[in-house]
């Protein structure tokens, strides 16, 4: 019995949101070509009382309002890509991406709370929302300052034919 | 026996409790803090990850960074903790009988009592569950958070609750392998961005399923898993092993109200709540006039409900002694109303927040 | 919850190590509140009073019996809810209050 | 060794005064302030008790001090919950097997 076949790949069931699933939510936005820098991506698509990821923006790039179980939304053109939020979310449902950060290449900044700590310049192999290898990603910088307090942010490169699988990287 | 006075004595110094010792002494009442452990906050240091809700319940904070601040909140209102203290029983109404460092009793009468004593967490049975090895999440969380000891290596885990998913998450980053998270349920229970935390890690889930055995002579060597059907029967010849040290049950909370109802506290069952609790109004107070109580005791939530209840009972105990005046108290009465039911609000709050509206509306029936 | 029938020597009760199976003929006995299982049984006696195995217990019962769990009647609660020692009980706190 | 000696969010473990505890017969070493079932978890021993009628090994179950699955005999005293029994130096750890003597 594979499971793999049985498994409807619903968040409720998997554990990991669908693409499809994503594609149903307006507050999902994921920054294409256009963009040339990185932004914040939010999968966030269960009404959940939670706003830390709004008041923990500088720009007020992201939007919840007096119901807290509303969904982030979040403007792209507004944000700066800091990366405060991907840090503030309990979640960790906020990442930043780049589809066009060279060629070929895409850009992720993931939050990581594991241990060991990659090294900016380690090769690591970008991982998908099943937790399942799909490419490898090279670190471009890992930032962990008190401001985050103790999630680290990795930045990494990796083959933009993967740009919407990859969300985080096969721990170490 | 003897005796001691004190206008408002707090059982138990988690989350709740603390809060309420520091809305009380706020309000200008002499609080006396017990704990039946060392250290006080409950499960607040256990709770590494950061908390939900909004910034008026220190969201995106981790627990244990509340739990010092908490701390350092109750010292410098000079509040009186008693630590290694157990209180054992209420009688009479008020008069709390409290063992000391398991050595010397003492009576402290109380004008008011707010009973914060948390919860225990639910067995599920299955043969071998009762070897080494096999433990609450809970338990795996104090261990791990707490104590610095990893329970076991490669742990499977019972319940995709918050707490089943969350357990997972922080065994994860304690360096021990999660071979997979089990529920009977056909979906999860916990929150998506949880259960993608763990997901995205590399742990498995199975819905639809269930601990059939658990195997091993003197501590567990694996776990027999078996696919459920519609009505939650086990489907034959749908067994599989995994190879295991630890099996981790995080199927839910049953409150201790062992205290509570032990001095004549009226119950009521909610299941949406963990089962029974003891009765109280908006105000948190029990079926009996100088009781109140806050917190897992009184309906299984989240810390975070838990330290907004605790602030509603001791605003309100401290006022029942008239402290606050009129406008001060219901100005704040408001805002941590407010503040609670923003936590209860929501599809994921629903069942909760319908629950206690019950028994709030039914207070008067029960007295 | 696995087949009940199936289990019979599956232990309920951690502390006096009381089965399934024993639990399933108290209640087919008549013994239907958790109380009267705990009398017939001593499913509950132990050290731990209950916390572990009274609320699977009621469970039980409303499975066996058809009864709705929140009609099973609940256990007791007897003071000390701790385990003390009678010269805990008994010695008093000296006079110089000591805080913790 | 089950210590986890650093950690992503509570950082490295801090140094610890060593408490000396004898399980068992055998010495072992623990940190001052930990609880008794921390540090034999830590040293590798999970069977903390064989029960009365079957003789079957427990250890930790609840982990904080409810359902009494961890109680051994600590200097002469049975039925002690070591999950919310701080260690201390010199202190003489059992097995305990069924509901213990007292010595």
């Amino acid at each position: 019995m594979s499971r793999r076949e049985h498994e409807e790949s619903r968040l409720k069931v998997s554990g990991a949101v669908s693409l499809a699933e994503l594609h149903q939510t307006a507050e999902y936005i994921l920054p294409d070509e256009r963009f040339s820098k990185p932004v914040a991506v939010i999968e966030c698509i269960e009404a959940i009382p939670c706003n830390p990821c709004e008041t923990a923006c500088p720009v007020g790039a992201i939007v919840i309002g007096d119901d807290i179980t509303t969904l982030p939304v979040i403007d792209p053109t507004i944000c700066t890509g800091c990366g405060i939020c991907v840090a503030a979310c309990p979640g960790l449902a906020i990442y930043l991406k780049q589809k066009n950060h060279g060629p070929g290449l895409s850009y992720i900044a993931f939050p990581y709370e594991y241990l060991p700590l990659p090294k900016a310049g380690d090769v690591v192999t970008m991982a998908n929302r099943y937790g399942e290898g799909v490419c490898a990603g090279s670190v471009v910088r890992v930032v962990k300052t008190t401001r985050f307090d103790r999630t680290a942010i990795v930045h990494a490169t990796y083959d933009s034919a993967f740009y919407e699988d990859v969300v985080n990287m096969v721990r170490l | 026996m003897k005796r001691v006075q004190r206008e408002i004595v707090v059982i138990g110094s988690g989350p709740a409790g603390l809060c309420a010792a520091i809305e009380a002494a706020q309000a200008g009442a002499g609080v006396l803090l017990l704990d039946e452990n060392a250290k006080p906050g409950g499960q607040l240091f256990k709770q590494i990850h950061k908390f939900f809700g909004s910034a008026d319940h220190r969201a995106g904070v981790r627990g244990l960074d509340i739990g010092v601040q908490l701390l350092k909140q109750a010292e410098d209102l000079n509040i009186e903790v008693w630590l290694n203290s157990e209180a054992c029983g209420i009688f009479d109404q008020n008069s709390v009988w409290v063992v000391r460092d398991k050595q010397h009793s003492i009576t402290v009468e109380a004008q008011r009592i707010i009973i914060a004593t948390g919860a225990v967490e639910n067995s599920i049975n299955f043969p071998g569950w009762t070897l080494p090895g096999v433990m609450g999440a809970g338990a795996a969380q104090t261990m791990i958070n707490v104590n610095r000891v990893l329970p076991g290596h490669r742990v499977l885990m019972v319940g995709s609750g918050n707490v089943g998913v969350i357990v997972s998450y922080q065994l994860l980053q304690a360096g021990a392998q999660v071979v997979a998270i089990v529920e009977a349920a056909p979906t999860l229970g916990g929150y998506g961005v949880h259960t993608a935390k763990v997901r995205r890690a590399g742990v498995p889930f199975y819905a639809s399923h269930t601990v059939k055995e658990a195997r091993g002579t003197d501590h567990v060597k694996s776990a027999v898993l078996v696919n459920l059907d519609s009505n939650w029967q086990p489907i034959d010849g749908s067994e599989f092993e995994v190879e295991v040290d630890t099996i981790c049950i995080a199927t839910g909370l049953t409150p201790a109200v062992e205290l509570a109802f032990g001095s004549g506290c009226t119950p009521v069952n909610s299941p949406a709540l963990g089962g029974l609790v003891p009765v109280h109004d908006a105000g948190m107070k029990s079926s009996n006039e100088s009781i109140y109580v806050a917190g897992d005791v009184c309906g299984v939530e989240e810390a975070s409900t838990a330290m907004e209840e605790g602030r509603i009972a001791g605003l309100c105990a401290a006022h029942s002694l008239s402290y606050l005046d009129e406008a001060a108290f219901s100005r704040r009465f408001e805002q941590l109303q407010h503040n609670v039911n923003a936590l209860r609000s929501g599809m994921f709050g629903q069942r909760r927040r319908e629950a206690k509206e019950s028994i709030v509306s039914s207070y008067g029936v029960h007295r | 919850m696995s087949d009940e029938t199936e289990n019979r020597d599956m232990l309920i009760c951690r502390c006096e190590e009381v089965t399934l199976g024993e639990i399933l003929d108290a209640i087919d006995d008549g013994f239907v509140t958790v109380k009267d299982v705990k009398r017939a049984t001593r499913a509950g006696m132990g050290l731990c009073q209950g916390r572990s195995c009274s609320r699977t217990i009621a469970r039980i019962i409303s499975q066996r019996t058809g009864k709705p769990l929140d009609e099973v009647l609940p256990k007791s609660y007897r003071y000390p809810v701790r385990p003390e020692k009678m010269s805990a009980a008994l010695s008093e706190e000296s006079e110089d209050e000591s805080d913790s | 060794m089950n210590r986890i000696v650093d950690h992503p969010i509570l950082g490295p473990l801090a140094d610890a005064e060593v408490v000396h505890i004898i399980v068992d017969g055998v010495a072992l070493t623990a940190r001052k302030g930990e609880m008794i079932a921390a540090a034999l978890i830590a040293n590798g021993k999970n069977t903390f008790r064989r029960t009365v009628k079957r003789d079957e090994p427990r250890g930790i179950y609840c982990g904080i001090g409810r359902c009494t699955d961890c109680v051994m005999t600590v200097n002469g005293i049975p039925n002690v919950r070591t999950c919310v029994t701080e260690v201390a130096e010199g202190m003489v750890i059992e097995t305990q097997l069924g509901s213990g003597e007292w010595q």
